[in-house]
């Protein structure tokens, strides 16, 4: 609890405008270490009561230097490296710097791994959702959804454990494919997980949806407008919820997604109710995903033809996919060598992070929470 | 039930009441002289109930320590208290303070020495098991109307407090 | 930062001058295990890009992919704005433009205002130590409306300037702060330039390629955290 | 002394150990209630974290004792032994008092509880009066805690908590004068604010002030529902103890045995404004149907009601003991959770005596009927995310208050309506005659 940072100058109002009722502002600290912050982020609030002057984001806490350790590894080397940015959806990191690496290398995964790839990601989607679902449904004070989210969401990772032995940092994609062919009964599992999870995401709507106080403390609280995300370059599902009818996945298909039929769901008000629906509908369209991808896997190989040593021609790639939380890119510059030159991470929770004061300014400190757990941020890949 | 140890909890309460009373004006911490009130008013209820007044006594007890100490303690919270210990406490107009302090004794002494020719009838008090239910009838039959205008006099200052407070209507 | 020369002209004399220490810290206590194993000398990785800068890679390898030109209405119209400070390429299917300097805020106004380029994904940069303009900075753009990516990269010395594109793009904002929290590139007119990552106090900027990898700001570790070692 | 005993044995006599004036029955009462509240707490404690974790499909405590039974001795062994931090920089006087207000203000309303027409401490003429006052000082404790803590989570926590209680009284009190005003409704046109006299009055009308003025006498019951759980923090109004936006509120710098105190003050709360509800809206201490299923056989028939309970804990407990793994490591579990139940038993076998059944049968019916209400809370708070604190103020102030005056005047109007209808009458008649 700090009275007083110097870092928090800009927030400054005009001292001119102050009446004596407006003098007692209150510089509240907020985190790294609180329960509602998603991690060690830090937001100095500017208060006044109640009332969210402004704030600012003290990020950094959780910097690994992952793109410094990128370039002293081979290509192979830093791949487990990616899971551990956003520790919830590490699947999809790990496909969108394979499919980066792939698109430098100028391969294609085979069309079974494709689908593999597919699968799992969705699945991996539908698990960071849960586990945003629980957290935020707790930081507005429910408990309960918190449980049943993560007794869900252990389905899939069973799944993830079976497939590849690892349950949240999986490592499960290789440059050039799978390493691994799907397990026996993989497909009898995967089904069997979209039978039992379509009703529970009925059932963590019955508990919310029309719940009066989770209408009440979600519906108006952080808005933020189509132009503001794409001027903010926010993503993901605050985009849609916005109104922006974008989804990679739709927009520059990769894997194989472009064989799927599905919907992207989008909101009006671009408040946390809508993020909240679009968040559910999400869901439910990657359940319909993983149906079809299950159901139309092809036979074939799972790895393409890549040389044990890699080395990419010079020259540069950018490449992002459509990870859980928003456009999760890469960009990669090759010299040639086994090592990448530079990777450079395009973390969607960052750049969503920074939306963070615009759509807290005029709410109240219980709003801040909300729309912390709304962005759906993961400190791991903010600070990277 | 018959009254125990009277005169020893008229003492004691009044003892308190009159310590807390000189702590409220010397502490130099607001929030400390706002706790010492609420003793003194916390001893009150105990006399009031000494007297046969149990509803006077809870009334004292919701409205003073319930509801007006703890606004009083908000406010105070909420102000600026480093300034306010730097502040000279005592005002040191010894005169005025003097005579006033006469004056208030003298009254006291007049009171206690011609007491029971000032009241009349000093004899009547109601008994505790009714006094409820007597208050009631008292404030909605003989004095309905200062009751009325007591209320209204409460509305206007609701009111007024709404009009002050708010910046645009 | 050490630099804070203000005339953009003068390009310095080549290799690192700034922020130049040992790639291997001398203060690593025997007993305390360092994390990361002994790094490649940073040397090894830095050696060939200098060759190998991508606007002309000379020594193209027979089976990889080539840059090639990029030809299309907003380059024509580009081209025909500014001349021969735009250079349009294509590699591996994805556009980009390779552009003066002196044309940065101009042509990502165009870009955003015009040709509907309206969403900063990324600003980044890339160091090139052993090249006479050390410095790739690049915006990564999207337009909506096109679904069309362009990367538009220029290059700039040690201490040079570059405006900043918070203006055009509030996204920017952070962005460029964490450009110049890894490679110490002052972006001017940008409303708050500090660390955003790495700790106020902190020395030197991490993702330049003369920064060891087990390198670090062993004064600030022992003064903010009290760790004698300062590892 | 022995005439104290034999006097509360003599089943004549028909009023409060306070009332009688015996200061050795009031003490013991105190002691008692004071003694059982606290045990209760304890149980409460226990329970709450069972039920929410079943509720919340996991198993809660399970280590301490068979199924965590033993959990909250535990727990008060590590409280107590726990490092008592006081901050720098706190006003240590006020930090040290205010757990203590808290709990003196919870524990004060226990001494006009009626557990039984004959069972409480005393029996005051101002009671109802008597609770709200006292209980309403709690408040005070909070506040205290959250200045003298000196740090700003508490005080946002404890200015929250301010705002919260004195709104919420408002709509309790209107709330709890309906029901006040309906007790004026009997033979002698007086009504009467002592906790036992309302009892009395809703046995003298043959009907729960619940089910009085249909729908009127439910929604004040509503009104003071909602209120007092405002009044006690919980969920779904626990804002100024909102762990995800202020840690902990008022009580973040408290730790150790202070800490406990405030804990066991908040569900000493609970227990107290829930047995205020059940005074007034739901009977009291008086069993289910006692006009409409009087008469002896229905008395025998629901006396065995307090012995039944125990046995079905007995029951329940044998059951867990049955189903408990055949492994020598849980051995000790398995004895001491068969114990257990044969305590039940054994308390369920002594409830049968007719002596001690015919005394417990009112404090039975009201603790039953606490016990609801703190299923319920629990209930709210594994249900119920949490309000903003601006829509906790309209909750009070727009919604509750309104309704509450309504309730109110409403209740009086019904209650006069044979008053009113004849002056109407009157009036009108006088008008056509001139």
């Amino acid at each position: 609890m700090t009275d007083s940072t110097s870092s928090v100058s800009h927030l400054d109002l005009d001292e001119s405008k102050k009446t004596f009722l407006d003098a007692n502002e209150l510089i509240l600290n907020m985190g790294p270490q609180h329960p509602a912050t998603h991690g060690v982020l830090r937001v100095i609030l500017r208060l006044d009561g109640e009332k969210v002057l402004g704030l600012e984001c003290v990020i950094g806490y959780l910097h690994r230097g992952v793109e410094k350790i990128a370039e002293h590894r081979t290509y192979t080397m830093f791949n487990p490296y990616v899971d551990r940015m956003d520790y919830v959806a590490a699947v999809s990191n790990g496909l969108g710097y394979c499919e980066a690496v792939e698109k430098l290398l100028n391969i294609e995964a085979p069309p079974r791994a494709n689908y593999i790839r597919v699968i799992l990601t969705e699945l991996n989607r539908v698990a960071s959702h849960q586990l945003w679902l629980g957290t935020h449904a707790l930081d507005i004070g429910a408990m309960t959804p918190l449980f049943y989210t993560f007794r869900d969401r252990e389905e899939i990772l069973k799944i993830f454990e079976k497939y590849c032995g690892a349950r949240l940092t999986t490592h499960a994609f290789r440059i050039g494919g799978c390493q691994y062919e799907t397990y026996e009964g993989f497909e009898k599992d995967v089904k069997k997980f979209i039978s039992f999870v379509a009703p529970k995401i009925d059932e963590y709507e019955e508990l919310l949806t029309t719940n009066r106080i989770w209408v009440e403390r979600t519906k108006n609280v952080g808005t933020i407008s189509a132009k503001d995300c794409i001027a903010y370059g926010v993503t993901g599902p605050v985009l849609r919820a916005s109104g922006v009818k974008w989804d990679i996945r739709k927009a520059q298909p990769y894997a194989a997604y472009s064989k799927f039929d599905f919907e992207v769901p989008t909101g009006q008000n671009g408040d946390t109710y809508d993020r909240y629906l679009v968040r559910m509908a999400e869901m439910r369209q990657s359940l319909r995903i993983i149906q079809q991808a299950v159901d139309g896997i092809p036979e074939g190989p799972i790895m393409a033809k890549v040389s044990k040593v890699m080395k990419p021609p010079v020259g540069e790639i950018y490449h992002s996919i459509e990870a859980p939380k928003g456009e999760l890119g890469y960009f990669i510059v090759s010299d040639g060598s086994t090592q990448p030159y530079r990777v450079r991470v395009r973390p969607p929770s960052f750049v969503n992070l920074q939306a963070l004061d615009l759509m807290c300014r005029g709410q109240l400190v219980a709003d801040v929470i909300a729309v912390i757990g709304t962005l759906d941020i993961v400190l791991g890949e903010v600070d990277r | 039930m018959e009254p125990v140890a009277t005169t020893f909890f008229f003492y004691l309460l009044s003892g308190l009441a009159i310590l807390s009373g000189v702590l409220v004006i010397t502490r130099k911490n607001p929030v400390h002289s706002a706790l010492a009130l609420i003793l003194t008013l916390l001893c009150l209820a105990g006399l009031y109930l000494m007297l046969y007044a149990p509803f006077v006594a809870g009334v004292q007890i919701i409205l003073y320590v319930g509801g007006i100490m703890v606004l009083f303690l908000f406010v105070i919270m909420l102000v600026n208290l480093e300034r306010s210990q730097k502040e000279k406490q005592f005002n040191q107009q010894w005169v005025p303070g003097i005579l006033a302090a006469v004056a208030l004794g003298a009254l006291f002494v007049t009171i206690y020495i011609k007491g029971g020719a000032l009241f009349v009838r000093p004899e009547i008090r109601f008994p505790e098991a009714e006094n409820t239910q007597q208050v009631g009838q008292m404030l909605y039959s003989n004095y309905m109307f200062p009751f009325e205008i007591a209320s209204l006099l409460l509305l206007v200052a609701i009111i007024g407090a709404v009009v002050m407070a708010k910046k645009k209507i | 930062m050490p630099d804070d020369t203000t005339s953009p002209a003068p390009p310095p004399e080549g290799g690192p001058k700034s922020a130049a220490e040992p790639p291997v810290p001398s203060g690593a206590t025997a007993g305390s295990p360092s994390p990361v194993p002994p790094a490649t000398p940073p040397a090894a990785a830095a050696e060939k890009p200098a060759a190998a800068a991508p606007p002309k890679p000379a020594p193209a390898k027979p089976a990889g992919p080539v840059p090639v030109v990029w030809e299309s209405a907003l380059v024509a119209k580009l081209k025909g704005q500014f001349g021969s400070g735009v250079e349009a390429l294509t590699y591996l299917g994805q556009n980009y433009l390779q552009v003066d300097r002196s044309l940065i805020p101009n042509i990502l106004q165009i870009l955003r205002d015009e040709e509907q380029f309206d969403y900063c994904v990324d600003v980044t940069a890339v160091h090139y130590p052993k090249r006479e303009r050390q410095f790739d900075v690049l915006w990564i753009l999207y337009s909506f409306a096109r679904n069309e990516r362009v990367r538009v990269k220029t290059q700039i010395a040690e201490g040079e300037h570059i405006p900043s594109a918070v203006s055009i793009w509030p996204t920017a904002n952070w962005l460029e702060r964490e450009a110049y929290d890894m490679f110490g590139i002052q972006f001017v007119g940008h409303p708050e330039l500090k660390r955003i990552l790495l700790p106020d106090g902190w020395k030197g900027h991490p993702l330049r390629k003369d920064y060891g990898i087990i390198q670090q700001d062993q004064e600030w570790v022992q003064i903010n955290l009290g760790i004698e070692s300062g590892q | 002394m022995p005439d104290f005993i034999t006097n509360y044995l003599d089943k004549n006599v028909h009023v409060t150990p306070g009332e009688y004036g015996s200061p050795f029955w009031a003490l013991v009462y105190i002691l008692v209630v004071f003694g059982g509240v606290s045990m209760a707490v304890v149980c409460m404690n226990w329970l709450e974290r069972k039920i929410l974790a079943h509720m919340q499909i996991r198993l809660g405590p399970m280590r301490v004792g068979p199924h965590g039974l033993l959990q909250p001795i535990a727990d008060a062994i590590k409280l107590i032994l726990k490092e008592d931090i006081i901050p720098e920089g706190a006003d240590r006087f006020v930090f040290w008092i205010a757990p203590m207000i808290i709990l003196l203000a919870v524990f004060s309303v226990y001494t006009v509880v009626p557990f039984g027409p004959t069972h409480a401490i005393t029996d005051m003429n101002i009671g109802i009066l008597f609770m709200l006052g006292v209980s309403s000082l709690g408040v005070l404790g909070i506040v205290m805690a959250g200045w003298a803590s000196n740090s700003h989570y508490p005080l946002i926590g404890a200015l929250r908590s301010s705002a919260q209680m004195v709104s919420y009284e408002v709509a309790m009190g209107l709330a709890v004068i309906s029901a006040v005003l309906m007790t004026s409704l009997n033979a002698e046109g007086t009504g009467t604010l002592s906790m036992i006299g309302i009892v009395h009055a809703q046995y003298a009308q043959h009907v729960w002030f619940i089910f009085k003025f249909f729908p009127l006498g439910l929604i004040a019951f509503f009104i003071f529902a909602v209120a007092m759980v405002a009044e006690t923090n919980r969920a779904p109004f626990d804002l100024p103890e909102a762990e995800s936006e202020l840690t902990a509120g008022f009580h973040t710098e408290y730790s150790g045995l202070r800490w406990s105190l405030f804990m066991l003050g908040e569900y000493a709360a609970m227990i107290a404004v829930s047995s205020i509800a059940i005074t007034l809206w739901l009977g009291g201490w008086m069993r289910p149907f006692p006009n409409l299923l009087s008469g002896p056989t229905w008395d025998l028939a629901f006396s065995f009601f307090p012995a039944l309970t125990f046995f079905g804990l007995a029951g329940m407990t044998f059951y867990s003991t049955m189903r408990m793994p055949r492994h020598s490591f849980f051995r000790v579990q398995t004895i001491g959770l068969g114990a257990f139940g044969a305590v039940f038993a054994l308390i369920g076998l002594i409830l049968l005596l007719p002596g001690v059944n015919g005394r417990i049968q009112d404090i039975y019916w009201f603790i039953f009927k606490i016990a609801v209400f703190m299923y319920l809370y629990i209930w709210y708070r594994g249900t119920f995310p949490r309000y903003r604190f601006d829509q906790l103020m309209k909750v009070g102030w727009k919604i509750l208050l309104p309704m509450g005056i309504g309730v109110l005047m409403l209740t009086g109007i019904v209650a006069l309506r044979t008053e009113l209808w004849d002056f109407m009458h009157e009036a009108l008649r006088r008008l056509v005659h001139v």
